[in-house]
């Protein structure tokens, strides 16, 4: 319970700041600090028995298949860590409390700040390796929050970008690494993985698995070459740079080495990677901070050479150098964060950070100058404070380490380290606070700041002066049951002490004082030449490459995405090509069957030879619209012919009525689309369309060839021929099936009728406004016009027609059950007799006559259809489920009604209520543009064309 | 299929191949004749004998070797004879349109119609005058 | 007898398709094409007939009543469409 | 027959009724025809519920339609990927239907509510039936559907995008048919359980012919689904649609995607000879591409709603690629994904709407504009949504790759795959801080933040409700995977789905 | 010989050549006579999954065998349906596109020849 | 009766061609036939405004006469396409004077003149008083017209009397 009291705590703090966002800065601060407080105490309370050796541990099922749990457990390791971020958070809230502006959004930074706060403490008290990596991607997400705090500002975004990218992608390769770690060990629980460290040694991912955790762990504790996103992760207010750049975020990564350390320590591969990683890091960060200026940069390459002496002092693989780094984990915590601070309270009170412009400030802000040259005394590692101590334990365990080969290499490197760590150190404090100020106007209106601000650093820098003095007391038992818990071994015997007599380390640690001290007095002439070489700029790097990466991904990206209609058809021909052509010859068999063909007659002959003809005759004229439909009609009429050469009335009933309703639609948008011949395409593309084009026909001819050459295989239709009259009431077997045997079939292709019906509906009605209406009233007709609209003999004959062909409607929609025809056709024709209506009349005569509104006949021939399908329920049958009878009346004599009737009948209303509609539609645009033109030849004398 | 020959078949067999005939006929002249005003005498041939000679082949066919009373092949007959003058009349008004409007289309005609007396003109040429019967549906 | 009838029936019907075609395909004025496509559609009407007879099914006479019936509609329609443009006013 | 075993065809019948009363009522009374269509989703939301608890049993629940029994009639199947999908079509529906109510977007054009629950019973019913040509018949209805809600609202970019839009997709069903056609052909029916086991007695004369025709009709919904190179028609058509229906379109590749899932193992399981498994050696491949393609879109796209659409895309590559390994784990994982995936895609949608419509000028471009309402928490909405999108955590996405990712442990290739799933989070999540950072951070002029008009928080319920949806997947991910997981059993072992559909009377 | 199957079979063949040739057009009518050619060819194809049967008895009568197969007449039947109303919506559509956007080019390359969007004639 | 059914003539055209459709004389066609002959010309009066009243016989009389006509009509033009060279072919507009004055009568004219082979009724005059047709091969135009005039146009007044 305290546990997930501590875990959770900070989020809800998150939460509760974030809901309150509209108060002032005192309620979300106060949040702030009295969480982090009472996140302490907790600590505290968990912390005695966790030193005796008690390891507080709860679990709650998350994903089981994933091996994911809620499970929480501090250990003494995740204790120290635990502390540390409550403590330095508090510290930092207080701090920020008074650093931030009035005017500030005090709400969103104290909610991020909480928000990361928890993550980071998840990250050390997570049980389970996938809960931890949740943990540390909210670590990526929330610091990208807190850098990028300062929204208006453009370096802010970008270092905000930049630690997001690097950092979360070191956390991509460690979720790789984690998974693969969980995988071998079996388990994803933390404890059983850490006793696993054999097997995970000795399997064959151990160098994938290792790498790519220490990918993580160095990108998110910025390793060299991973550094660049930290000094630039300095655009985050100083609070936020004092958290997570000296005691949290960057520590993830050592604690992640440290927390993994039994299991992938040991080896020579993760001596080799992590000692060298650290090392050159430690060095190159030193030697980079020597020459920066803006204070805050220097603290954050400075912190990448504490964090490479850290990483170096694990990747020994030695007891007594984790020991070290514990210790200096703690004592980096404390000067580094007050470092931070003292730096923002230089910035604060001076308004700027520019090492050049300052100087001597130690007269105006003594206290602030007490507390920063202690920190920067224990960074430079001088005694007696507890980065001297620090430093001596890591020189001294340099001397048992050999790298490549090499046993001097470490010591050497470290050494030279050590000594540019003493120069950058002792500059910082010096060049600062002492000599003559170097820009008065800086020191105008500087003092020391409120106590409020600098109570925080002092706190911090008595710990890290205490962490010398009375190293064992304050620290010892912790240290080394952190120790413990990093090695996963028994504490080592532990002696944290100024003086240990006079030892190799001793000297190395003098002779880089003294060439700190030396270095520093060159450092104007080094400086010269320092900035005289041109470097190689990481973050330039960075930002070059992700610019190429832009510009690649964004021309390949827009060639690929033109928005050609023609390509993506072109890619979805050639798919499918392949994908038959590949079937067909990879899977086997033979093209043709065995069935025997039927001889063709003269005459199928001969309208074969017509089809092939206007088929290519619509090739030869697609670019002369009018002749292409006129062919298109003689191909449609040949199909129909063939359904009915083939046995198939329906079929071809259905076919004549479609195409006459499908050709006057085409006429009625032909009319308005642009005439002009279209330009060829070029012989290439042509060339390239002809052959798929050409494949394309070989593959579905062949393919129909195939099916068409052999035998039937036992189709269910036995079943619907065997049982249409006797179980569905009809003899017309194609139209039971449609109407019974698969009617959810039929109600499904009315309602895509009956939606077509509404979508052009909808999509036509505007038409006639804004932009399309706009072109409707320009519109120019392209060719000379007769001036009369409704030919007198073709309107006599519509009217004859209108009844007549209405009687016959309703004549094929009776007998459809039974004979060829149906509700479809039926509404087919009874549309065409409307439409002639249309024809013959015009629009504005028919619309006027018409009773029954489209929009109506669809919604109500929908119901119906469904009504119908639904009232078979009450009779306890599925729906859809038909039934039907022989009546017997007088004189009439027999007939049959059918409830699948009923149904036909909601497939006619919707029909012809979609016919009608899209084409009602359609021919209200052209009423439009026509009375565009009638109105510019209004004044035309009668009689001129 | 048909066994015995007997009267009906002869007369049905005349039948068929009269229809057959004049169809062809028809469709002959539409490639034959010279230019587009003769040439559209020819369908109404197809539509009227040609087809009516297959109809009544029909009815006589099922009445006399199926013994159905069949009568409906009729309806094609009406449908066929309100319609067909239509398409013609249709068809004449696009030639006549065409020709004036354009005679590039047009390079084998001869002489066009002559206008109606008075100072009118054919309604393809001119709306119809309002009240006159030809303007059944101007509005 | 009939049988031979009917193949001379199809004969004929179908060259007279073939020609209808040519006219179709040649031209040379639109009026030209349409009233080969309307002569076509009846061409079409006789055959579905001759198959009745035929195959001794009158079930197909539907086809070709609805033929008859709608079978003048794209022909108007093309003529309205060359006249008038707008098929619909 | 009780009432409840006709629940099956409930989520069919709900919609199909709704619309045409919708259509009806709508005219003469616009809120009562609103009303209609919110309580059809509602109800809609209930019974799929109800049914995800049904289909728990295990048991395969078979609906004759018509009383005919399978294969003769059309029987609807379900099993608890079809109450996974109806639960999740319902949910969304719901909160596309409520956004676009209360964004007021369903006033844009005629037909909004009809077309919308018409769409819904198009995506209900493919979810629903056990019959191959049944499953076209609602494609179609829910691509007309789609069709008419894809324009609503209409102007330039969506007319444009639309004829493209259109034509792909009636080419595609025309390939269906073929497919349809041919399969027909071979095996004698259209049951897809009985074409499974029909596929499997096919002789070796005619196994190309089968593969052909499995090739074909996995092209076909690898086309719906919108899996590279066959990609193309998605981004700018979901990019331009009205955010509401966009939303509900995150789930039409989903379609695609459920039919691969749902016809590959049941039809060309591994007895069917020539075509066992038949997309498996290509699928990959073209799901590396797919998740390579969209996040690559994600990091150039310069609009809200481009990126949306691109990381629709994306996802759906990462889906295919636990897809293609047809193993319990992989297909259980991707089941998760598949639900994460669609809500995460309708969040970025409602999200990049709700911006659009306090930046009035520029829209949800990326380039920078004056400080706009309620910037910081739509700030946050965009940051959750991308975090979904990309997969960190604490939301479902997370889970879900992860999950993904162990599951492809020791499969063929599973290093490549992992790079792939892994490198492009990582392009996606520098593309969203891109383009996040240029709306919500950068801004011209600091001159007033606008104050919210009343209605203006109104349309971030909607998104917010995808989010807290996402968070509970994440949350619930426990008893979800076990849900997967048991659909993900149930189909790779057809022979049960066989055997409760093919009962002869 | 040659067979029925044979003529159906090229007769699909031919129509699917055209039909894709078409569709691969730059402009929106052409890609409808190409959709419309296309639609030809999968309703025959569909059709043809029952094989052909001459002369066979189209309506049930008790005691007769040899029917077409009615099972692909009763889908392709749905399929003309189904094709029929997207045929329609294309065409208003590609007609509504080229009201708004003022061309009929669907090829990407070719912005819009009037851009000024129903401005002077 | 008037008022059940205004267009008797339409009616029994109407029932017939429901009979021909049915192909069979049973009762119950005969009544649904009646149903059909006595509903729908009320359903579609708006379609037809001014439905003509006609004489029965008188048109019965004169379709027996076209049918005849065009049987024999047929057989003369079939000789002229068959035998007659193109360029002896002596086509002709001809412009018929109307007597007639609605445009159902005017129609039935200019239907039955295209349905016999050999003339095609082309148009209409704007002001509805001649018609324009079109001769395959005539020797007279003037005794053409004036056939046409007095075989057809005088029946058909009677008709539309
Ligand atoms: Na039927
Ligand atoms: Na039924």
């Amino acid at each position: 319970m305290i546990l997930f009291t501590l875990a959770l705590l900070p989020f809800a703090t998150a939460l509760l700041i974030a809901v309150a966002s509209v108060r002032g800065r005192n309620l979300h601060s106060g949040l702030a600090a009295a969480s982090s407080t009472l996140g302490l105490g907790l600590v505290a309370l968990l912390a005695p028995r966790i030193i005796a050796g008690q390891i507080p541990a709860v679990s709650l099922p998350w994903v089981p298949g994933l091996g994911l749990e809620f499970s929480l457990m501090v250990d003494p390791l995740g204790l120290l860590f635990a502390g540390l971020i409550l403590g330095i958070g508090l510290v930092v809230v207080i701090f920020a409390h008074f650093y931030l502006a009035t005017g500030e959004a005090t709400g969103r930074f104290f909610a991020s700040l909480m928000l990361f706060q928890g993550a980071m403490l998840g990250i050390v008290v997570s049980g389970n390796v996938l809960l931890l990596l949740t943990f540390w991607e909210l670590t990526s997400l929330s610091s990208f929050l807190l850098i990028g705090f300062w929204r208006d500002r453009a370096d802010a975004r970008q270092g905000a970008r930049m630690a997001l990218a690097v950092t979360g992608g070191g956390g991509l390769a460690l979720i790789a690494g984690m998974l693969l770690l969980g995988t071998t060990a079996g388990s994803f629980d933390l404890l059983t993985i850490l006793s696993r460290g054999d097997i995970v040694r000795a399997s064959p991912l151990y160098p994938v698995i290792l790498i790519l955790i220490l990918i993580g762990c160095f990108t998110k504790s910025a390793q060299f070459p991973f550094h660049f996103w930290l000094p630039h992760a300095m655009a985050a207010p100083t609070p936020v740079s004092a958290y997570l750049h000296s005691a949290t975020l960057v520590k993830a990564g050592v604690f992640l080495l440290a927390r993994l350390w039994p299991v992938l320590a040991g080896t020579g591969l993760y001596t080799g990677i992590v000692t060298s990683v650290g090392l050159v890091t430690m060095a190159f960060g030193a030697f980079v901070a020597l020459f920066r200026h803006d204070l805050k940069s220097i603290l954050a390459y400075s912190t990448i050479s504490q964090l490479g002496l850290l990483v170096m002092l694990l990747g020994f693989s030695l007891e007594l150098a984790a020991v070290a780094a514990v210790f200096h984990i703690l004592n980096h915590a404390a000067f580094k964060a007050t470092l931070f601070m003292s730096a923002g309270i230089v910035d604060h009170e001076t308004g700027t950070r520019d090492i050049r412009r300052l100087g001597g400030l130690a007269k105006v802000m003594p206290i602030t100058a007490i507390i920063a040259t202690l920190a920067a005394a224990a960074m430079a590692g001088l005694p007696p404070l507890g980065g001297f101590i620090s430093k001596e334990m890591m020189l001294d365990e340099t001397l048992h380490v050999g790298l490549f080969g090499l046993p001097w290499l470490v010591p050497v490197a470290a050494t030279i380290a050590a000594t540019l760590s003493v120069a950058y150190s002792l500059r910082f404090a010096i060049k600062l606070f002492f000599g003559a100020p170097r820009d008065p106007e800086a020191h105008l209106r500087a003092h020391d700041p409120a106590t409020g601000m600098w109570v925080s650093p002092a706190v911090l820098v008595g710990i890290a002066v205490l962490l010398g003095l009375v190293p064992m007391l304050f620290a010892g038992p912790l240290v080394a049951s952190v120790a413990s818990a990093v090695t996963g071994k028994p504490a080592p015997a532990l002696e944290l002490a100024l003086w240990h007599g006079i030892t190799p380390a001793l000297g190395m640690s003098v002779l880089a004082v003294a060439l700190g001290v030396i270095l520093l007095w060159w450092h104007p002439r080094l400086l010269g030449r320092y900035e005289a070489i041109r470097h190689l700029d990481a973050k330039q790097m960075f930002d070059r490459s992700l610019a190429v990466a832009d510009a690649v991904t964004r021309r390949v990206h827009f060639a690929v995405h033109k928005p050609s209609l023609q390509r993506m058809l072109f890619a979805v021909f050639a798919v499918t090509l392949l994908a038959v052509f590949e079937g067909g010859f990879t899977g086997g068999g033979r093209l043709a069957g065995q069935r025997p063909g039927i001889p063709a007659s003269p005459v199928a002959i001969l309208a074969w030879g017509l089809l092939v003809a206007a088929t290519g005759a619509v090739l030869a004229a697609q670019r002369q619209r009018f002749r292409s439909l006129v062919y298109i009609s003689v191909i449609g009429l040949i199909v129909a012919l063939a359904f009915v050469h083939l046995s198939a009335p329906d079929l071809a009933l259905t076919q004549i009525a479609v195409e006459v309703v499908t050709i006057l639609l085409l006429l009625l948008a032909l009319n308005l689309l642009p005439k002009q011949p279209s330009m060829l395409s070029r012989n290439g593309r042509r060339a390239r369309d002809a052959i798929v084009a050409g494949l394309g026909g070989l593959g579905v001819g062949g393919a129909a060839w195939a099916m068409l050459t052999r035998d039937p295989v036992d189709p269910i239709s036995a079943y619907h021929i065997a049982n249409s009259y006797s179980g569905g009431g009809g003899t017309n077997v194609v139209n039971v099936i449609l109407v019974d045997f698969r009617a959810f079939d039929t109600l499904g292709e009315i309602i895509v009728l009956g939606i077509t019906g509404l979508a052009i509906y909808a999509l036509l009605d505007t038409a006639t406004r804004g932009t399309a209406g706009a072109r409707l009233r320009v519109w120019q007709e392209d060719m000379p016009h007769s001036p009369e609209r409704h030919p007198m003999m073709f309107v006599m004959a519509t009217r004859l027609l209108l009844p007549l062909v209405l009687a016959a409607g309703f004549y094929i929609f009776l007998k459809g059950h039974n004979e060829p025809g149906g509700g479809f056709i039926a509404a087919l024709v009874v549309a065409i007799a409307f439409l002639l209506q249309y024809l013959a009349s015009g629009f504005d005569w028919t619309a006027e006559r018409r009773k029954v509104g489209e929009h109506r006949l669809i919604g109500f021939g929908v119901l119906l259809a469904m009504v119908t399908g639904l009232g078979s329920l009450l009779f306890g049958a599925n729906f859809l489920t038909s039934t039907f009878g022989y009546f017997t009346l007088p004189l009439v004599g027999e007939f049959e009604l059918a409830t699948a009737m009923l149904f036909d009948a909601g497939v006619f209303a919707v029909v012809l209520g979609a016919v009608l509609l899209a084409f009602s539609r359609l021919s209200q645009i052209a009423q439009r543009a026509a009375r565009g033109h009638a109105d510019q030849d209004a004044d035309r004398p009668e009689g001129m064309p | 299929m048909i066994a015995e020959t007997n009267l009906a078949d002869v007369v049905i067999s005349a039948l068929i191949v009269l229809g057959a005939a004049f169809a062809l006929i028809g469709s002959w002249a539409l490639v034959h004749l010279p230019t587009l005003m003769e040439r559209l005498h020819g369908p109404t041939k197809a539509t009227t004998l040609g087809l009516g000679g297959m109809l009544v082949a029909s009815v006589l066919f099922f009445q006399a070797n199926q013994g159905i009373r069949s009568a409906h092949e009729l309806l094609i007959s009406l449908f066929l004879f309100i319609t067909a003058p239509i398409s013609a009349n249709m068809i004449a008004k696009v030639y006549l349109h065409r020709r004036r409007t354009d005679p590039s289309g047009n390079v084998e005609t001869p002489a066009g119609p002559p206008p109606p007396p008075g100072t009118g003109d054919w309604t393809t040429y001119r709306r119809p005058q309002p009240g006159s019967p030809s303007s059944t549906a101007e509005n | 007898m009939i049988n031979y009838a009917v193949a001379i029936g199809f004969a004929c019907l179908a060259f007279a398709l073939a020609l209808n075609l040519w006219r179709l395909l040649k031209g040379p004025t639109i009026s030209d094409r349409i009233v080969a496509l309307d002569t076509m559609v009846i061409n079409t009407i006789a055959i579905i007939v001759l198959i009745g007879i035929e195959t001794v099914d009158d079930t197909y006479f539907d086809v070709a009543l609805l033929l008859a019936m709608v079978g003048f509609v794209g022909t108007v329609a093309y003529c309205k469409f060359i006249l008038r443009g707008d098929i619909v006013e | 027959m009780n009432l409840a075993d006709h629940l099956i065809v409930a989520p069919v019948v709900i919609p199909a009724l709704a619309a045409p009363i919708a259509l009806l009522v709508m005219r003469r009374k616009r809120r009562l025809g609103v009303g209609i269509s919110l309580a059809s989703c509602s109800l809609m939301l209930m019974t799929a519920l109800v049914l995800l608890g049904v289909a728990d049993d295990g048991a395969i629940h078979i609906y004759a339609l018509g009383n005919w029994p399978a294969p003769f009639g059309i029987v609807l199947v379900l099993d608890r990927l079809s109450g996974i999908m109806l639960v999740l079509a319902a949910t969304l529906s719901l909160i596309a239907m409520v956004h676009s109510v209360i964004t007021r977007a369903d006033r844009d054009g005629w037909h909004f509510h009809p077309l919308f629950q018409f769409q819904l019973m198009g995506l209900n019913g493919a979810f629903l039936t056990g019959d191959l040509f049944n499953l076209f018949v609602f494609f179609e209805v829910l691509l007309i559907a789609s069709y008419g809600l894809m324009l609503h609202g209409q102007g330039r970019a969506r007319l444009k995008a639309g004829v493209q839009y259109v034509i792909v997709n009636i080419v595609g069903s025309s390939l269906f048919l073929v497919a349809l056609g041919l399969l027909y052909a071979l095996t004698g029916t259209l049951n897809m359980a009985d074409m499974g086991q029909r596929v499997a007695a096919i002789g070796p004369d005619d196994q190309g012919l089968l593969r052909a025709a499995a090739l074909l009709l996995v092209s076909v919904f690898v086309l719906k689904a919108a899996v590279a190179p066959l990609h193309l028609w998605l981004p700018r058509t979901y990019a331009v649609a009205t955010p509401a229906v966009a939303a509900l379109f995150a789930l039409m590749t989903k379609v695609g995607v459920y039919s691969i899932i749902r016809v590959v193992p049941q039809v060309f399981g591994e007895n069917a000879g020539a075509a066992a498994f038949v997309p498996a050696p290509y699928l990959l491949p073209a799901a590396i591409a797919t998740a390579i393609i969209g996040f690559a879109g994600v990091f150039v796209a310069r609009s809200l709603s481009e990126q949306a659409a691109y990381a629709v895309v994306g996802s759906t590559g990462t889906l295919l690629i636990a897809v293609a390994s047809w193993q319990v784990e992989t297909l259980g994982a991707a089941l998760y994904y598949l639900v994460h995936s669609t809500l995460t895609g309708a969040s970025l949608f409602l999200v990049a709407d709700a911006v659009a419509r306090r930046r009035s000028g520029s829209a949800e471009n990326a380039s920078p504009a004056p400080v706009f309402a309620q910037r910081q928490t739509l700030g946050l909405l965009f940051m959750a949504a991308a975090i979904a999108a990309t997969g960190l955590p604490p939301l479902s996405g997370f889970i879900g790759k992860l999950l993904i990712l162990k599951a492809l442990f020791g499969t063929p290739h599973w290093g490549w795959l992992w790079v792939t799933i892994l490198a492009t989070t990582l392009i996606g999540v520098i593309g969203f801080a891109r383009t996040g950072s240029a709306i919500f951070w950068k801004t011209t002029d600091d001159a007033g933040t606008a104050q919210p008009a009343a209605s203006m928080r109104a349309d971030l319920i909607a998104p917010v409700a995808a989010l807290a949806l996402l968070a509970s997947l994440s949350a619930a991910a426990g008893p979800v995977t076990a849900y997967t997981h048991a659909a993900a059993v149930q189909l790779l072992d057809p022979a049960i789905t066989a055997r409760a559909v093919l009962v002869r009377p | 010989m040659i067979t029925l199957e044979f003529l159906v079979a090229s007769a699909v063949g031919v129509l699917v050549a055209a039909g894709i040739y078409l569709a691969l057009r730059a402009r929106t009518f052409q890609v409808v006579l190409g959709l419309t050619l296309l639609s030809y060819a999968v309703n025959l194809f569909l059709f043809a999954s029952g094989r052909l049967t001459l002369g066979g008895a189209p309506i049930w009568q008790k005691g007769v065998t040899g029917y077409a197969d009615p099972l692909p007449q009763a889908l392709v039947l749905t399929a003309i349906v189904i094709t029929f109303g997207m045929t329609a919506f294309v065409v208003a559509l590609a007609l509504r596109s080229f009201l708004e956007t003022g061309t009929d080019q669907v090829d990407g390359d070719d912005e819009p020849c009037d851009d000024d969007a129903g401005g002077a004639p | 009766m008037r008022r059940l059914v205004p267009h008797p003539g339409l009616a029994v055209l109407l029932v017939i061609v429901w009979l021909l459709m049915a192909n069979s004389l049973s009762f119950g066609n005969l009544l649904v036939g009646v149903v059909v002959g006595i509903l729908l010309p009320i359903f579609t009066a708006p379609f037809w405004p001014g439905r003509p009243s006609v004489n029965f016989g008188a048109g019965l009389a004169y379709g027996l006469l076209v049918l005849w006509d065009i049987v024999v009509a047929n057989f003369e033009v079939a000789a002229i396409i068959l035998f007659r060279r193109n360029r002896d072919l002596r086509p002709a507009w001809l412009v018929v004077p109307l007597a007639l004055d609605t445009p159902e009568a005017i129609t039935v004219l200019a239907g039955t003149i295209s349905l016999t082979p050999g003339t095609v009724s082309s148009d209409v005059s704007a002001c509805g008083r001649y018609l324009l047709v079109h001769a395959l091969d005539t020797a007279d135009p003037a005794a053409e017209v004036a056939r046409i005039k007095s075989r057809y146009e005088t029946r058909l007044r009677k008709v539309f009397a």
